[in-house]
Order: structure tokens, then C-alpha cells, then sequence
């Protein structure tokens, strides 16, 4: 088997907050293969930006405690990296797209600044050199007249323009390894299609492997081969897109489904998960949807269901899955 | 998402400054019954006697006498009743102006915005103490005429907070849809655009309860405070100025008022802008 | 930009006039300062005919034009207890109260900036604590009160230091210090907050995510967008310590404009008040004017405005 | 002007230019070579060298009598000494005739005659130099009369004892040169014939005096003298203690004992102003009208322990409202007798006393603790009252219309000359501010005033100060005492007048 380009085994990441813990992620296992795509699903708060940060180690750490078997990105223990190897990661093996451009560009620095800035530390180019590949970048992710924009700041762009050059600061080490956390949900709808495109395209170029987080399951649809669902900090499935999106097997992922805004389902059939999600300071024994399923039985109330294999490919964590498993 | 100070330890800072907060007000309210003596009566042979726990010093005069013999514990809690009254009513005052000013720049914009707004600038480009000194040099001291100033220094704070909130109140949904409804102007203003305003005036209320006491200390230093039969914490200050090094206890006692006072206003301060709104300017 | 700075400019001049124009109704609606120049016993022909040599006898609009025409001038008028020109006066006052009000403004730079930047990296440690409880006190304390102790301890007890007086570099330790110590209170505190609101900005993460250098996260991304609230608040701070130190300058009988001023408000000589309070208003505004360029060159947002 | 203006322009350079070192680097006062000079401290600062603006004893008329000189000295009893005038007599009713030394020069050069007298008295009598300048006013001088260049007339309009007093007060400046010259800059640049003249003077903060080579008299002990502007009073004792002052001017009694050092002394003596809470007759309390009510308040307060714990036993109770030594020696302070008070209180119909309103200004220092501790003395006797801090402009304008609500802390006539000290009471004066009104006073005084003999006015001044004294218009409290610090390196005998003469200090 090659070598894994994310491997995460039973992590937990726990805030603490005036004495209270708050359990954000909670025994999360995932394994990624270079070049794979995941789409990283769930509700807000339900771990799935916590549990990708932690794996760049981007928390911070005086409030957040971070356990785990294993945390490898590239095969490198990251819970063990000192600074510099931490540094040493970040950018050339796996890089993060944020969800809000507005806020994650520093408005005192020039774009162009911005972009370089990774180049001139892991490449160690001079600054004149950094301009010029931070305008190739820019092209490449399609921002027009880019020679003119390196110089401008943030707050001159439009926001698709921006997370345009989020994504050109990301790509610009060519990681192994690329993660985007909601990078569409602050913008246009009509602008979220040409980024989704737009990173679609480089990903299928380069072949790096990518984690797209979202709440939206029927963006994913063209976008991930395989799917995690994540509910209250913990994953409930993991399936291929096709099988998820065909026979979903936990409830919530059928909820979620169900709820989704598609073009080929009426509006009036769209239905919420009746409900909402429970306190992340609460740490049920129970099966955390339980309150909100429609299925669930008593032992649903008095046992957590483990993440299992259902059938070749999929995992899912529920005692009573819909779909049948497959071999 | 998650705050920048456990929550428990910005609440006990909260509380620490309501206690004393509450503490001074309490001493304020029940004066004659903690005092245990007049804060006026003079007994010229008992002058300056040390506090209690130095040598010299007897329990009957906990914390010393002063100049003239009179009790300082007496005077102290006594003086809490002037300190607190002038601070309370010169923020009250402050905010009363302000708060007006702010909403009525913030809801109507135009020309009425532009013409406070300046006001707001000449005001600020004044350098208060100076401004102070020569109003009450030149009408005399006394407590009103220094609630008078000092409200008059602070009603900016307020103007500026609230014009800025009322402004973004403004553009809100309810307050259109009242407008479209054809509630009367002072009705939009009283139901919907002053609640709205009222956390950050609470705020800048706390911290001007503060600097109003301390400002009361530095203008009585100066010889143009609150002078009256019952002394205020400034008066004593500088009423025992001269003793600083013979008799410490007669500036070190109310300057040790004051400065817990000013402690609390401003614990309270900061922790109301925590709870209310994190970014509010100061 | 140039748009900008013109209107910044109209708004100064629009307020010194505000200014001067409120300094000059309440000086003159209230008391009379014939009665505190002339001695106790002097006749009434005799004060009358002061009063006409001073020009008080005019209506109160024709003195405020006059007093504008000269002082656009230049001209502040004469003071009218000491008979010589105000301008001359203040001028000769202004190095000693900048002297000072620089000390003080670099001293507190010196001491809030460092010290709130590493409270807020140390936030909610010890340090953190008693760094943020010493300013909360120190904020509290009147400020006369640090000064006469500073006085007591380092020029009575230990005689490392002048009382009081303007001379060399030891006169200014213990004003400056005095000074500094209340405005280093308020701009840690600030420098603190500010601090920790950009450390907790998306894009000081980012920076990290960049694998960039901790060095240069704090650096590049983080001090210069904390600094931008720090400027107005030290601009403000240093404005009143230009036209605020009264209290420290009578302490240390510094020959401040400050204490020309409180003289001047006691002796009722209105020119003098006056010609100070346009000057710490012209100064208010110039040092305002001076931060709004500071603005345009650290925060590229601002050319918009 | 003009080089001081360059001066705080090129400072001002330095700090524009941010060069933190240079500013912080501005040079210490220069000392001249030899001994240090005497440094003394007073709370304000000089305001005027204009020999004809002097407004106060202290600092700027010590500064001022030392550059300049008068025709007659005071000295420190009252009594007149000769200074440029060698000798006088009087030729008639009203005319003086003064003979002038002829050795004087001033610093620029210029001669000094009787011709530079009448220049000087001349331009006293012209605004804004008259509203200063008592000496026409007091005396009623009308000519000046140049006899011949060392000799000279001044003519009076009525007969007046006061002439000798009043010239200690005009001073002689170089005539050509004050005529010449702006008044702006005549109150920088002061050219005189005194014992010293200007050496440097930076405003608000010290004036250097140097001694001037070609004084006619005796040079000084103190080559070189700075005047010091220190505002806070434990500032300047604190200067004290540390050696780097020499004499400190304006020390409240109850402080006193901070003052003495290994290197300092305390100096006290009985100051001339009157101290007294003033009672006003006319004002919103008509028992005030009563003299038993009058008497009553001065018998209910304890004044000798006050001076006791107060004052630090520095100075004594007032005995008549005449200085020494030409009060009336038979008149006696009223005891502190609260029984008798009341029984006074009771005769006029007060037996439960009245409400009473105590006012007092920032211009005398202790206002507020003197005010405190006469309420805590009538409270005893049914008199509450109400203590009221006034701002010193408003305070002097009541006091001139006599308009004062109750009683009030007031000091008047810093001086010794009975007939300028008995003319305050007379019915409708402007510094009568009780209202007191006695024709047969102003008779006494009046007839006083015109009597050349000197036996005769004496009985009659005696005459009247007792009429005062039992008419008791003031609650009579005690003569504001002074308060110097002297470092132990220099001598001087301090005046009760406040005025200093550093030509007469002595560094040991």
C-alpha cells in the first residue's frame, strides 16, 4: 500500500473553557491517499474544520488539547513536530484554503505580498522573483490584469477575486496535500460555481490530494469520489460518492440528503432533520442522533454505535443502517 | 467561536470591581450609621493622630485623624457620599447629553449630523483641564458647577458611541419596517433605536464614573473642586498635601478610596465590554 | 489623497475657529479682570481708565474680530498682567512643555508597546496578570499623588534626583517618568487588547498556515495591524501631554505652558488664556492631522476614505 | 524679542527632527565661577521688571527693589530710610523738599537728577501704570517741582503724613531709556541703579540677578542671586532640605516643623496683615447689626488655641487693628468665654443663636480650616453654619460692594502706618467690607489724618482704635505670621513685610 498522505487515527481535539471541556472532535480515523478527494461533510460545529486544523496543528494550542493515535500528513507525525518542522510542513505539504477571504488576507499587505511570502521562505526566492511567480499564479487561478493586481491590497478586490487569491497562495508550493475549508460559502452563488471549477481544474492537474469541507452535500456531488459525513464531532459515514448519494446508509446522512437543495427534488419535498445538533460540552454514551432519528431504538439511547465497516468501501457508525452493506 | 479569556476569570474581574462598586455605594448610603463619628467635628487637641496600627495611634481613630482632629475613617466614608454623587451625576448628566446628541446625529444624518459632528470636534480639540480650571476658576467651584464640567467633558464619549450604533441600527430591517408602518419618528427612536443603544452607553458609563472621580481628585488638587461643608475624597486629598510627608495617612487614606473606586468603575468597564460588544471603541 | 488631506485641513481650521471663538465668549462673559489686576485699594477712575487701555470698554464682537485679525497674524494680543506679547509668551514656554511631553510620550512608547506586546503573547499567565492589574492600578492612582512619591522616594530619601526645577537631563527623569506612568497605563492596556484581537485574526492563521517563521507572523502580520488603534491612542495621549500637564508641571515647577496657563486663568488674563487654549487646540489638531498621515502610510484602506 | 524667538525656533528644530538625545541633552543653568549663588524659591513666578507694574512684595517687587532704587527705603519697622534721597524736610503744608545724591549712575550710563525723578514719577501717573502706582493717589501729589539738578519739590493738594511711605514703592528707572523704549521689552530689559542688575530670565522657571559693579553703596554678600518659580509647597521645602535652595518664601505655619534640617533652619515672624473673619453687617444675617452679637462671636472663639494648634504658636492674637507699634496699648483681645458669649447672644435676642453663612477665597491659605474651625466654635452657641468656598475674582468684587453673606476670612493692610490702616472703617470706604459706620469714628480718623503733630495724632488714632475695637466689625483673629526656610550657609534677617533684600543676605 503506498504511503498515506493523511492518516488520522483517534483523534480528539478538546477546548477548554472556564473549566468546562468541550469536546469538538471525538475519535476521528481517516486515511487519505495521495491524490485522493474527500468531501468532509456535516453541520456547522460538527468538528469537521477543527478536526483539519489540528492536522496542520493551527489551533490554538494554549485552548485547544489535541490527542491522537496517529497524526501523520505525508507520513510525518505532525503531534510530535517542533516549530520548525511544523513550518517546514505548512505550505510545501499541505496548504488550507479559509472559508472567508474577507477576513483571512492580512489588508496591510499587498496581494502579491501574500502570495510570495511562502515562496521567498520555503524556496527561498528574492522578493523580485516572488512577484513574478506570484503573478504566474494569478493568472493561473484566472485573476485578469495580474501583473496590476499583485500590487493592489485585498480590500481593492471583489470577493471572488480574493478567494481567487487564496487559492493562488495556496497552490503556490504545490502541496501534497491541499485542504479547503468552505472556500464558496462566503461568496456569490454565481462566483461559487467558477471557483468550485477553478479548483476542481487545478486539482485534477496537478493530482494533488484534497479535502474539500462543506455543508453542502450536492456541491460535492461532482466534485469528491469519496464523502465523510461527520455529526457532533464524530465521522457516522464514509462512503463513495456514488453509494452515499444512492443508498445512504446512516440516517443523518439520509436526512442530510433529504434536506439538500437539489434541482431535481420539488422544493416542498425538501425536508429539515427535525431537531438540532446536541451541546458539545455534553459527552453522551448514547448514539449522539439518536434524539434526532427516526429509527433509533433504546439501545441507540444507552450505547454508542463504533464506525464500522458496512461493505467493501464504506463505514458507518449506526445500528440500524438503511442501506444494506455490500461486499 | 471561542473567547479570548477563560469565562470564569473575566467574570470574577467583573465581580471584583461590582463589589467595590457596591461597597462604596453601600458605605455612601448608610454614612451616618458606618461613621463613627461626625465627619465635621474638630478637635483641635487631637490633631493628626496616626492610624491605629501605628505607634501613637489609638482605636478610637482607626485610620487617624486629621489637621484639625477630625475622625478620617468618618470622613472617608462620608466623603464616599460627594465622590459618588458627583461621579454618578455627571455621568448621568454626560450620558443624558450625549446619548441625545449621538441619536439624534446618528437617525437624522444630513446637515444636523454634519453640525454635531463638529461640535463633537471642537469639543474634543479642547484641552478639557484647561477648560475646566477656567470655567470653575471663573464661576466658582462647588458640586454642581463641577458636575457641570465634568459632564461636559464626557458627553462626547457618549455622543460618538451612540451616534455609531444608532447609525448601524438604522439601516436594520424593524426599524425600516416601522418607518413604513408610519410610526411616529419619537416612537421609532424610544422602541427601537434607544434600547439598542443602551449596552454601549452602560459601558461608557462605567468607565466615565471613573475618570469623573479621578478628575474631581486632580481638580480639587488645583484649588477649583467640590469645597464644602462635607469633604469629597478630592478635598481631603488636597486638604492633606501638605502633610504628605508628616502625616501620610491624610492623603493616603482617601487617595486609597479613590483609586479602588476608579478600580472598580473600570473593572466593571472592561467587563460590560467584553459582555456587550467586544469591539466597541473606547 | 489630496481630496482627503484638503478636507482634513478645512475641518482644522473650521474647529480652531470653533475653538477660539468658545474661549473668547466664556472668557469674556464672566468676571472681570480689572478687578484682580488693579490692587485691593486702587480708585475707580483709575480702573476704568485700565479697562479702556486694555480695550474691554469695545462690544464683545468687535474685540473677537479684532482678535482674530491679529492672530492671523500671528499677533495673540498682550498679556495683561504680564505686558508682553502672548505669542512671546507661549513661545517661550513651548520647548520646556515639548521637552517634556516628548520625554513622557517616548517613555510611555517605551514601556506600554514592549510590555503589552508580551503580556499579550503571554496572555493569561502570571506575567500577564500582574502587568494588566499594576496598569489597571496604575490607571487609577491620581496622577499628583505618583508625583509628589516620586518626589519623596528619589529626590528627598535617596537625593539621586532634582526636586523640581528645568535645568539638564536629571530636571526631566521625574516629571517624564510621571507623565509616562499614567499614559503607559492606558496604552498597555490598549497595546494588550489590541494585541490579542489581531493574534486572533483569520489572517495571522493564515500567515501561519503558510509555514511562515513565528518571527515573522508577529512581525509582519500581527504588530503592524495592532499598531493601528496604538496610533490614535498615542497621538490622542500625546496631544494631552502637550496641552494637559498642568498638574505635573506645577508639581515640578517645570516652566511649562501648562502652568502659563493655569496662572493665567487665575489672574484672569484672557489673552493669555486665550492665546494657550488656541494653542493646545492648534496643537490638538495638528498632532490629529500628523496621525491621519500616519494612517495613509500604514493602513492602505484609509486612501479610500 | 527677537533672538528669543530665534532661540525657541532652532529648539524647536531639534525636536522636529526627532533627535530624542539633543532634547533631552538641554544645558543646565550656567553658574558663574566662586561661590554658588543664593537661590531663593517663592510659589509664583516674577511677572514684570517694569519698575512701575509692581504688584507684589515678593518675588517680583524683591527682584524689582533690587535693580531699582527709591528715593527713601523702608525699612522693616515702618520708619523711612534715605536710599537716593540723602535728606528731606517739609517746606510748608504741602510741599516735601528732597535733597538727591549726586554719585549715581544707571547701568546704561545715564546720570540720575531730579530731572530722571519727575520723568519716572510722571509716566507712574499714566495708564496702565496708575492702577499699580498708589504713590499720586495716597498722597495726593499734584508737582513735581525740580528745584535744581540735585534738589526737588513735591507738591501735595492737602497736608499728608503718607508721602515718606509711598516713595519707598516708586522707583527711579533710567529716564531716556524708559521713555524710549517699548514697554514690551522695558519689562524684559530693566535698567536701574540698585545693588543688582538682570543677569538671564527665563519665565516660569528662574531670573538671575548679578551684582551690579557700580552700585553706589556697599557691594553685596551675594555676588549672584536666582529667584525660583516653585508652585508646590512640598516642593519647595523639599528643594530646601536637598541644599539646592537657599530661601524659601510661602510656608504654611501648621508645616513648620517639616522645614528644619541639617542643612536648613525655619524662620517665623509675625507678618503685618490683620487676619480676621470679617462680619458682614449688611448682609443676609441682620443680628450681625448688633455689636453684642458682634462681641459675642469674638468671645466664642478659642483664637490662642487656634494659634496654638493651628498656626504652630507663630504668631500672636491681633490686639487692635492698628500694627505696632502704634496700636492703642490698652486694648485687650477678647477672652474665649463661650458663657458670656451667650449671655451676650441672649441680650440681643439670639439666645438660640441663628443660622450663619462662612465664606472664604483662595487667596489667603488656610481659608478652609480657619472657616471649619470658627463653625465647630459657634456651633455651641446655636449659630449653624454654612461654609462656602468663593472664587477670588468674585470674592474681591463682594468685598469692594461689602456684599458678603455672613463672615468671612479676610486680612487687610500689610503695612505700618496707622492713618492708611484706620481709613479701611470709615463709613463707605472701598475696602470697608462689613458696612461698618461710625460717624464718630470717621470723625477721629479724619481729624487724625490732617494733624501734623505727631503727639496729638496719636491721641487721636488711640481714640479711635478703641471705638473699632469694641464696635468689633471683625471677628479679630491674629497677624498673618511668615514662614521662611533659610538654608544654614546664608544669613538674613527676614522682614515682616514680605519683601526680600538680597543685598542684605549674608553667605556665611
Amino acid at each position: 500500500m503506498t504511503q498515506a498522505v493523511l492518516d488520522i487515527e483517534n483523534l480528539s481535539v478538546t477546548f477548554r473553557r472556564g473549566g468546562v471541556p468541550v469536546r469538538a472532535v471525538r475519535d476521528v480515523s481517516l486515511r487519505m491517499a495521495p491524490g485522493e478527494v474527500v468531501g468532509l461533510v456535516g453541520e456547522s460545529g460538527s468538528g469537521k474544520s477543527v478536526a483539519m486544523m489540528s492536522a496542520m496543528r493551527l489551533l490554538d494550542e494554549k485552548r485547544a488539547e489535541i490527542a491522537a493515535k496517529r497524526l501523520d500528513v505525508d507520513g510525518r507525525p505532525v503531534g510530535g513536530l517542533g516549530r520548525r518542522g511544523l513550518e517546514a510542513l505548512r505550505g510545501p505539504v499541505v496548504s488550507y484554503i479559509f472559508q472567508d477571504p474577507a477576513t483571512a488576507l492580512n489588508p496591510l499587505l499587498t496581494v502579491g505580498w501574500q502570495i510570495g511570502e511562502g515562496l521567498r521562505r520555503h524556496r527561498g526566492l528574492s522578493r523580485e522573483a516572488a512577484r513574478r511567480e506570484a503573478v504566474a499564479l494569478l493568472a493561473k487561478v484566472g485573476v485578469p490584469a495580474p501583473e496590476r493586481r499583485v500590487r493592489q491590497f485585498p480590500h481593492q478586490l471583489s470577493g471572488g477575486m480574493r478567494q481567487r487569491v487564496m487559492i493562488a497562495m495556496a497552490l503556490s508550493l504545490a502541496p501534497k496535500l491541499l485542504i479547503a475549508d468552505e472556500p464558496t460559502t462566503a461568496l456569490d452563488v454565481t462566483v461559487q460555481a467558477e471557483i468550485v471549477r477553478l479548483v476542481q481544474g487545478i486539482q485534477a492537474a496537478e493530482g494533488m490530494a484534497m479535502v474539500w469541507v462543506t455543508h453542502d452535500l450536492a456541491l460535492l456531488a461532482r466534485l469528491a469520489r469519496r464523502i465523510v459525513v461527520m455529526y457532533a464531532g464524530r465521522i457516522v459515514e464514509d462512503a463513495p460518492a456514488d453509494r452515499l448519494y444512492a443508498a445512504p446508509a446512516h440516517p443523518y446522512t439520509a436526512g442530510l440528503l433529504a434536506s439538500t437543495s437539489r434541482l431535481d427534488v420539488a422544493f416542498a419535498d425538501q425536508k429539515p432533520i427535525p431537531g438540532s445538533p446536541p451541546d458539545p460540552a455534553l459527552d453522551p454514551v448514547s448514539c449522539a442522533f439518536a434524539p434526532r432519528c427516526f429509527r433509533a431504538s433504546e439501545r441507540c439511547r444507552a450505547e454508542r454505535p463504533e464506525l464500522l465497516a458496512h461493505g467493501g468501501r464504506r463505514r458507518v457508525a449506526c445500528f440500524h443502517p438503511l442501506a444494506e452493506a455490500e461486499p | 467561536m471561542i473567547r479570548a479569556q477563560p469565562f470564569l476569570r473575566r467574570n470574577a474581574l467583573g465581580l471584583i470591581g461590582l463589589t467595590i462598586l457596591f461597597v462604596a455605594v453601600a458605605c455612601a448610603l448608610a454614612a451616618p450609621y458606618v461613621a463613627p463619628y461626625s465627619p465635621t467635628s474638630i478637635s483641635l487637641v487631637a490633631r493628626m493622630k496616626p492610624p491605629a496600627w501605628i505607634e501613637g495611634g489609638s482605636l478610637s481613630h482607626l485610620l487617624g485623624t486629621d489637621n484639625l482632629g477630625r475622625d478620617i475613617l468618618s470622613r472617608v466614608v462620608h466623603g464616599a457620599r460627594i465622590s459618588l454623587a458627583v461621579g454618578f451625576a455627571a455621568v448621568i448628566l454626560g450620558a443624558l447629553i450625549g446619548s441625545t446628541i449621538g441619536i439624534l446625529a446618528g437617525y437624522f444624518g444630513g446637515w444636523i449630523d454634519s453640525g454635531l459632528s463638529f461640535l463633537i470636534d471642537v469639543q474634543l480639540s479642547f484641552p478639557f483641564t484647561l477648560l475646566a480650571i477656567f470655567l470653575l476658576a471663573t464661576f466658582g467651584g462647588g458640586f454642581w458647577p463641577v458636575v457641570l464640567v465634568l459632564a461636559l467633558a464626557t458627553w462626547v464619549n457618549y455622543a460618538r458611541v451612540v451616534r455609531g450604533k444608532v447609525m448601524s441600527v438604522k439601516g436594520q430591517d424593524f426599524v425600516h419596517a416601522a418607518q413604513t408602518v408610519g410610526v411616529p419618528t419619537l416612537g421609532i427612536l424610544r422602541h427601537h433605536i434607544l434600547p439598542n443603544a443602551v449596552s454601549p452607553i452602560i459601558v461608557v458609563a462605567s468607565f466615565s464614573m471613573a475618570q469623573a472621580i479621578l478628575t474631581e481628585a486632580a481638580l480639587s488638587f488645583l484649588g477649583v473642586g467640590v469645597d464644602g461643608s462635607n469633604p469629597s475624597w478630592g478635598t481631603m486629598l488636597n486638604d492633606g498635601r501638605s502633610y504628605l510627608q508628616s502625616a501620610w495617612w491624610l492623603t493616603a487614606m482617601p487617595g486609597i478610596a479613590i483609586a479602588l473606586t476608579v478600580l472598580g468603575g473600570n473593572l466593571c468597564g472592561d467587563w460590560l465590554q467584553d459582555r456587550f460588544d467586544p469591539r466597541l471603541a473606547r | 489623497m489630496s481630496r482627503y488631506l484638503a478636507k482634513r485641513l478645512f475641518m482644522a481650521v473650521l474647529v480652531l475657529f470653533g475653538v477660539s471663538f468658545a474661549t473668547f465668549i466664556v472668557g469674556h462673559l464672566t468676571g472681570d479682570p480689572v478687578a484682580l489686576m488693579a490692587p485691593e485699594n486702587a480708585p475707580q477712575e483709575a480702573k476704568d481708565e485700565l479697562r479702556r487701555h486694555l480695550g474691554l470698554d469695545q462690544p464683545l464682537l468687535t474685540q473677537y474680530a479684532r482678535f482674530v485679525g491679529r492672530a492671523l497674524t500671528g499677533d495673540l494680543g498682550h498679556s495683561f498682567v504680564q505686558g508682553t506679547s502672548v505669542a512671546g509668551l507661549v513661545a517661550e514656554r513651548l520647548p520646556a512643555t515639548l521637552q517634556l511631553a516628548f520625554a513622557g510620550f517616548v517613555l510611555s512608547l517605551l514601556i506600554a508597546i514592549p510590555l503589552g506586546i508580551i503580556v499579550a503573547l503571554k496572555r493569561n499567565t502570571v506575567w500577564d496578570f500582574v502587568v494588566t492589574a499594576l496598569a489597571m492600578v496604575g490607571q487609577s492612582a491620581p496622577g499628583f499623588w505618583i508625583g509628589l512619591m516620586l518626589i519623596a522616594v528619589f529626590a528627598v530619601e535617596l537625593r539621586l534626583l532634582p526636586v523640581s526645577g528645568y535645568g539638564g537631563f536629571a530636571y526631566l527623569v521625574l516629571p517624564a517618568i510621571t507623565l509616562a506612568l499614567q499614559s503607559a497605563a492606558r496604552l498597555t492596556r490598549l497595546v494588550r487588547a489590541s494585541m490579542l484581537e489581531v493574534l486572533g485574526a483569520d489572517y495571522v492563521r493564515t500567515a501561519r498556515s503558510k509555514g511562515l517563521r513565528e518571527r515573522a507572523v508577529l512581525v509582519v502580520h500581527t504588530l503592524r495591524n495592532a499598531m493601528i488603534p496604538v496610533v490614535t491612542m498615542a497621538g490622542l495621549e500625546f496631544a494631552e501631554l502637550v496641552s494637559g500637564a498642568f498638574i505635573t508641571e506645577t508639581i515640578f515647577a517645570w516652566p511649562g505652558v501648562g502652568r502659563l496657563a493655569v496662572t493665567a486663568v487665575y489672574q484672569r488674563d484672557f489673552p493669555l488664556v486665550q492665546g494657550v487654549v488656541l494653542f493646545a487646540a492648534f496643537a490638538f489638531v495638528l498632532i490629529n492631522l500628523l496621525v491621519d498621515l500616519l494612517y495613509v502610510a500604514i493602513d492602505p484602506r484609509v486612501k479610500l476614505a | 524679542m527677537t533672538s528669543m524667538r530665534g532661540a525657541w525656533t532652532r529648539r524647536l528644530f531639534l525636536f522636529t527632527s526627532l533627535t530624542v538625545a539633543a532634547a533631552l541633552g538641554a544645558p543646565a543653568a550656567g553658574h558663574a565661577q566662586g561661590a554658588p549663588p543664593v537661590v531663593i524659591a517663592s510659589s509664583e513666578d516674577v511677572i514684570s521688571l517694569d519698575p512701575h507694574l509692581l504688584d507684589s512684595n515678593n518675588p517680583t517687587g524683591s527682584v524689582i527693589w533690587s535693580i531699582f532704587d527709591s528715593l527713601v527705603r523702608r525699612a522693616p519697622d515702618g520708619s523711612p530710610v534715605p536710599r537716593l534721597a540723602t535728606s528731606w524736610e517739609r517746606v510748608d503744608d504741602v510741599t516735601w523738599r528732597f535733597k538727591l545724591r549726586d554719585d549715581v549712575t544707571f547701568t546704561n550710563g545715564e546720570p540720575f537728577n531730579a530731572e530722571a525723578v519727575k520723568v519716572n514719577f510722571a509716566r507712574m501717573d499714566t495708564a496702565p501704570f496708575n492702577t499699580l502706582q498708589q504713590l499720586h493717589d495716597q498722597t495726593g501729589l499734584k508737582e513735581v517741582r525740580v528745584v535744581d539738578d540735585y534738589t526737588i519739590d513735591l507738591v501735595t493738594e492737602a497736608p499728608t503724613v503718607n508721602m515718606l511711605y509711598w516713595l519707598a514703592e516708586a522707583f527711579i528707572a533710567a529716564p531716556k531709556y524708559i521713555t524710549d523704549t517699548p514697554p514690551d521689552e522695558a519689562a524684559v530689559k530693566p535698567v536701574g541703579s540698585g545693588p543688582y542688575k538682570l543677569g538671564s530670565w527665563s519665565r516660569g522657571d528662574r531670573l538671575t540677578l548679578v551684582a551690579n559693579e557700580s552700585y553706589w553703596g556697599e557691594q553685596p554678600s551675594a555676588k549672584e542671586v536666582v529667584f525660583r518659580a516653585i508652585p508646590e509647597m512640598s516642593s519647595r521645602i523639599n528643594e530646601l532640605k536637598a541644599g539646592t535652595v537657599d530661601v524659601v518664601v510661602g510656608i504654611t505655619p501648621d508645616v513648620a516643623g517639616e522645614v528644619t534640617s541639617d542643612v536648613s533652619d525655619v524662620v517665623m515672624n509675625e507678618g503685618l496683615r490683620k487676619m480676621h473673619m470679617g462680619i458682614s453687617l449688611n448682609g443676609e444675617q441682620p443680628a450681625l447689626k448688633d455689636p453684642k452679637v458682634r462681641q459675642a462671636l469674638n468671645h466664642a472663639v478659642d483664637v490662642p488655641l487656634m494659634i496654638e494648634q493651628l498656626l504652630g504658636g507663630s504668631t500672636s492674637q491681633l490686639t487692635s487693628i492698628v500694627n505696632p507699634p502704634n496700636n492703642n496699648p490698652a486694648l485687650k483681645p477678647f477672652a474665649y468665654d463661650p458663657e458670656k458669649a451667650k449671655a451676650l447672644l441672649a441680650e440681643a435676642g439670639f439666645a438660640d443663636g441663628f443660622p450663619l453663612t462662612i465664606q472664604y477665597s483662595t487667596r489667603f491659605a488656610g481659608g478652609k480650616e480657619v472657616s471649619e474651625v470658627v463653625a465647630s466654635f459657634l456651633e455651641p452657641l446655636g449659630i449653624t453654619s454654612t461654609i462656602e468656598a468663593v472664587e477670588l475674582g468674585q470674592f474681591r468684587k463682594e468685598l469692594s460692594a461689602a456684599s458678603l453673606k455672613g463672615i468671612y476670612f479676610q486680612g487687610w493692610a500689610a503695612l505700618i502706618n496707622p492713618s492708611v490702616e484706620l481709613v479701611i472703617l470709615t463709613c463707605g470706604h472701598v475696602d470697608n467690607s462689613s458696612g461698618y459706620c461710625n460717624p464718630d469714628y470717621d470723625k477721629l480718623v479724619k481729624e487724625a489724618s490732617q494733624t501734623l503733630d505727631d503727639e496729638k495724632r496719636k491721641a487721636l488714632e488711640f481714640q479711635a482704635q478703641e471705638i473699632v475695637w469694641n464696635d468689633a466689625p471683625w471677628l479679630y483673629l491674629w497677624r498673618l505670621p511668615n514662614v521662611f526656610g533659610i538654608s544654614k550657609r546664608v544669613a538674613y534677617d527676614f522682614r515682616a513685610d514680605n519683601y526680600l533684600e538680597p543685598y542684605l543676605i549674608t553667605v556665611k
